[in-house]
């Protein structure tokens, strides 16, 4: 068959790009090999638009084990433990079909983890949606959070933290971000390099269906007019056979027998097949006659297209094989010699005895096409909100206002369903800063959070992307865990338009600056662009997800208050910075300005004495400052305690919303028992910290003299009501 | 005291619940569901989880396993068996139990901690309860609508064979303290023999402060007597 | 007057029955545990089997192609996934 | 050969539905939130709707009468909870 220009453009593949093939295989491709180099080449395996910037990121430290390019990245906790975790965007496929996207996000998220030899210990998830008024936003979420918990709960995983957002931006392009974080001996990590030639290739798992041929197979309709078989199908989870993967490859990878080892995500075969040989300068040679198929008559196309999921690859050591399937079999799935490698560092495609394919491993991984898009810079936005002229609203109300909003309602309605309990170590469940694992028969544990601001990245993406980082480290910090390293899931539009590119560009100048002064090393990620429809681009997001440890766990901390007449202390300053707040958004529908700045001195030393302050069991509960400012921390630290506050107002700051509602970073709420007054000022002194005593805890009633006062309960139901009225 | 727990494909409070038996110095060992023969054992506990994903039914399939078989006759002899979550499903789908799990009122998967009043605590699952006592136990199911009918409703009644219910964290049992919508706020049940209980609640989740709380440890130390 | 409203209600009723099913391409982990687990309880001849969901519905309407257009709405609104389901609607 | 075996596996094969559905005394947690649902998306003339699944299954047996047997079974030993659910079995 003829490739036509159709063809290509059916593929996805650029004019310039398909003779770049041509060149690369000296022929013209045939259609199997043109939709390996689709596959390959596009922009989620090929990262040809964001290689250049994401180079930049730091990705070193003393605890990494191991930075991108791996399945997940890997970090040292002591003790030979490693903490395996990535983070991964399905946003596409949820908002054609929610509940399954999300849950095969999910899927694929711990196949990352477990690939790599861990034991998935932990779940979250970033959420976006659009309006809670769009038509469609309702049954997304319903369907999105059931996914989630659908495959975790089966798993037997406990999701533990994560983030649910509204904004318009959203409305035709939601985003599904999932996080896995696992747990190994750190002497048992599994990578994905194949070695050694003649090794054989194994496939194991789930069969192949036709799921998820994507715009390749649209091409495919147009040449075969009797298509309705041809047809992309939506993928499904199967959480209870990946449940029996998950426990096969373990089983396995207790002794030494794998080689090398890669799921099938995206590009399934193509993919994973491709990257082992790559990473070992070596071939690889698939007979497809052998790769398991759930239906009839799958061409060579479909199976090397196909994301069916559930699926791994692995290249055993000699000798192994009947070990091996032993094990597969015990656990009621497919094992099947499909290959070997070859020393010819080709992929080379056998069909009913013929070769039917033939492709230079390096024309589809390091040849692929990098580009340096253009990319322009974001003006700084003139506006400032003359506060003093706007209709001034009282504090309580402007408060409940805030509390009732969809985006800072309690998200109970949506964590209560997911299982967090399971596994039995779970110390903090959502609802706090960060969630804390602990590690299994041990006494230290894992401290974890995600985090976005994707309107701030929208105003300034170089100051949006600071602070995102920032944001993270808090929450880290909060709980009393020492940040260790993150992942990050790049949410942007489309590359190819220069303002969009700009974006990326300037929140990863953000994100690289503050990883690297905070050493917060970067150690996996994925980047998600095209988010959007036609010319309406979402808002830039990128999603940081940060794992911190602690040491010794003794006392775990969370938000909280303990005790009345407990000191509440505020650790950093107040200048009021309301732009971009969600004081304005909510109260006033005031959207323009400039992001708060993010001083990372000021940032990095607060966090390192709070940290300090915290280990040193001087603090009763604590919290990092972040959307809505000073009184909604507050709130939230009532809410969850049925303790209230007793709050005087700072004279220092002429204006009560931009005291209460700004939002200026690098701050924390501390409550402090009365007996560690002294030691704790004494440390913030030494440390040139600046804080204020803001007022005490007290019994019942949330309290700012003058301003307002409200009965516990009253708070707990204005932040509750909204999921369980939508 | 022996303890078995019994591994299915999709089990997944296997480990949780070895843990917990461990830590109340049971001689525990796991049993993969397709052996054909029990370790002797004092008590076998079926875990929570997803046996074969829940298709089907919660519980039906593992309920038709080679190795129930084998529970069934220990459970006539007189064993001590403990069904948790979808151990308590996978009773019910054997007969070992009488009644079945529907999907939760509010069809989604529920997991909190809930209170529940101890309605007997003569037996050996409950011995170290005081009679209604109200515990806090979490809960994480997507079918814990219990549902049986009158007759035997009358019987559980009568015969004291409910072991716990949901109730509010003052003990009363009403609407508002029902989860999933089970019938009358049953959370647990046991047989005619009172050898074998059945409960929605995890105890074994219950076991460790700097977890949660340590109201499940005395359903196992009621089993070390 | 019972004997008329319920004359009234049967005349103004129709009935219909609605099979969903996934489509023949998407996976379907759910059958292939149950032909599995019917395999291995001895019914090997059992050569495939493919799952779905049932609904019987009933409307008060008298028109029957009035109360056929409901019906397939709340199929394509509520009751159908129509990204990964079929259906058939049957008049009972 | 190809045609013959094709023939063969037809004539080999019976298909049936069968439908299993809640008794009607046991609460149907599932069919009230869809009628309830379906009622607030304004479809306000639904009187009634039962849930239930549905399983299409074909076997290797030309004996119907026999074959009828074996669906009987599996709904019997695996398919149906007899305590909640009752089915009907059709030849199709
Ligand atoms: N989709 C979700 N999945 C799990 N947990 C969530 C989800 N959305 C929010 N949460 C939890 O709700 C709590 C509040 O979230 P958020 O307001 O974003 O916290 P923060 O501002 O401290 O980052 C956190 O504990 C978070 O983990
Ligand atoms: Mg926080």
């Amino acid at each position: 068959m003829e490739i036509t220009e159709k063809i290509v453009k059916k593929h996805g593949l650029k004019k310039e790009e398909y003779h770049r093939i041509k060149k690369l295989m000296k022929r013209d491709p045939n259609l199997l090999e043109l939709g390996i180099f689709s596959a390959m080449w596009n922009e989620h395996c090929s990262y040809k638009s964001s290689r250049l910037h994401l180079k930049k990121l730091p990705t070193k430290g003393k605890q990494v084990i191991q930075g991108p390019g791996e399945n997940a990245g890997v970090i040292d906790i002591g003790d030979n433990d490693a903490i395996v975790f990535k983070i991964e965007s399905h946003n596409h496929p949820s908002y054609i079909e929610p509940y399954q996207g999300a849950a095969t996000g999910v899927g694929g998220i711990l196949r990352d983890v477990f690939t790599m030899g861990a034991r998935p210990i932990a779940l979250l998830n970033s959420i976006h949606f659009g309006s809670p008024s769009h038509p469609k936003t309702k049954s997304l979420l319903n369907g999105v959070v059931s996914g989630i918990g659908g495959y975790g709960n089966c798993m037997g995983i406990p999701t533990v933290a994560g983030e649910t957002k509204f904004n318009d931006t959203y409305n035709e392009n939601i985003l599904v971000n999932a996080m896995a974080v696992g747990h190994t001996n750190k002497n048992k990590i599994f990578y994905s390099k194949a070695k050694g030639v003649n090794k054989l290739v194994v496939y194991v798992g789930s069969k192949t269906g036709r799921d998820g041929i994507h715009g390749a197979s649209m091409a495919s309709a147009e040449f075969d007019e009797n298509s309705e078989e041809k047809k992309p199908t939506v993928q499904v989870g199967d959480p209870f056979t990946e449940k029996l993967l998950l426990e096969a490859c373990l089983e396995l990878m207790k002794d030494d027998s794998i080689i090398a080892i890669q799921d099938m995500g995206a590009a399934g075969l193509t993919s994973s097949s491709v990257e082992m040989a790559s990473k070992g300068s070596l071939g690889i040679e698939l007979e497809l006659d052998k790769v398991p198929c759930r239906e009839k008559n799958m061409t060579p196309y479909e199976m090397m297209l196909s994301e069916s999921q559930e699926r791994m690859l692995i290249i055993l050591e000699d000798g192994k094989e009947n070990y091996a399937k032993k094990i597969f079999k015990k656990w009621d799935l497919d094992f099947v010699v499909i290959g070997k490698t070859t020393s010819t560092n080709n992929l080379t495609l056998k069909f009913h005895g013929k070769i039917e394919g033939e492709i230079p491993i390096d024309a589809l991984s390091s040849k692929a096409p990098i580009y340096d898009r253009k990319w322009s810079k974001k003006k700084a936005s003139k506006k400032k909100t003359d506060i003093k002229k706007l209709k001034k609203i009282k504090l309580e109300d402007a408060l409940v206002k805030i509390l009732s909003s969809p985006n800072h309602s309690n998200k109970s309605w949506i964590t209560n369903q997911y299982d967090q309990m399971v596994m039995g170590d779970t110390v903090q469940r959502s609802g706090s800063d960060a969630a804390i694992i602990r590690i299994h028969n041990k006494n230290k544990a894992i401290a974890v959070s995600v985090d976005s601001s994707a309107n701030y990245c929208k105003s300034n993406p170089v100051s949006g992307g600071k602070q995102i980082v920032c944001e993270n480290w808090r929450n880290i910090i909060s709980v009393g865990a020492k940040p260790l390293a993150i992942t990050n899931c790049l949410n942007f539009g489309n590359p190819e338009d220069e303002k969009i590119m700009g974006e990326f560009a300037e929140c990863l100048i953000g994100i690289k600056e503050a990883c690297e002064f905070l050493s917060y090393p970067v150690v996996s990620g994925n980047v998600s662009f095209y988010n959007g429809t036609n010319r309406k681009n979402i808002f830039p997001t990128p999603v940081i997800g940060g794992v911190g440890l602690i040491n010794n766990l003794k006392k775990p901390l969370n938000h909280n208050f303990k005790n009345e007449n407990n000191i509440i202390i505020l650790i950093g300053k107040t200048f009021g910075h309301l732009d971009q707040s969600c004081y304005l958004k909510e109260n006033y529908s005031i959207h323009d300005g400039m992001p708060p700045e993010i001083n990372l001195l000021n940032e990095k030393n607060n966090g390192d004495v709070v940290l300090n302050l915290i280990q040193a069991n001087l603090v009763s509960a604590a919290h990092d400052v972040s959307s809505g400012g000073l009184v909604v921390a507050l709130s939230e630290m009532s809410i969850g305690s049925n303790l209230g506050i007793k709050i005087e107002k700072s004279k220092k700051l002429r204006n009560t919303a931009q005291y209460f509602f700004g939002e200026d970073q690098g701050r924390y709420v501390l409550e402090i028992d009365k007996k560690n007054l002294i030691s704790v000022e004494k440390t913030l002194k030494n440390n040139d910290i600046f804080y204020e005593n803001i007022g005490i805890t007290q019994k019942d009633y949330f309290e700012i003299e003058g301003e307002m006062r409200l009965s516990i309960n009253d708070l707990y139901e204005i932040n509750n009501q909204w999921y369980n009225n939508y | 005291m022996k303890s078995s727990v019994i591994v299915f494909p999709g089990s997944n409070c296997d480990r949780d619940i070895a843990v917990a038996l461990e830590k109340m110095q049971f001689k525990n060992k796991m049993v993969w569901h397709k052996e054909t023969s029990l370790p002797k054992s004092d008590l076998i506990v079926i875990p929570g989880g997803f046996s074969y994903g829940d298709y089907l039914r919660s519980g039906a399939i593992a309920g038709k396993s080679l190795i129930i078989s084998e529970v069934i006759k220990a459970a006539n002899s007189g064993c001590l068996i403990l069904g948790i979550c979808n151990g308590f499903q996978i009773l019910t789908e054997t007969g070992l139990l009488k009644g079945t799990l529907l999907r939760n009122k509010n069809l989604k998967f529920i997991n909190k901690d809930v209170n529940i009043k101890v309605l007997n605590n003569k037996s050996k699952f409950t011995s170290k309860y005081k009679l209604n006592q109200v515990l806090k136990i979490n809960i994480a199911h997507n079918e814990g609508n219990y549902f049986t009918n009158e007759k035997h409703l009358t019987e559980l009644n009568t015969e004291r064979l409910i072991a716990f219910k949901y109730c509010d964290k003052n003990g009363n049992i009403n609407e508002n303290s029902n989860p999933n919508g089970a019938i009358d706020n049953i959370a647990g049940i046991f047989n005619s023999k009172k050898n074998i209980l059945g409960m929605m609640p995890h105890p074994e989740r219950m076991i460790d402060n700097m977890i949660s709380n340590t109201d499940g440890v005395n359903l196992f130390s009621s089993l070390l007597n | 007057m019972v004997e008329l409203s319920l004359l009234n209600s049967r005349k103004n009723k129709l009935k219909f029955s609605i099979i969903v099913t996934l489509k023949k391409e998407v996976l379907d982990p759910q059958g292939k545990v149950v032909q599995n687990t019917l395999n291995n309880l001895g019914m090997g001849n059992l050569k495939d089997i493919r799952q779905g969901k049932y609904f019987e519905i009933e409307i008060d309407e008298i028109d029957q192609s009035l109360a056929e257009k409901k019906v397939t709405q709340m199929c394509e609104k509520l009751l159908v996934n129509l990204i990964i389901e079929d259906y058939k609607i049957n008049k009972i």
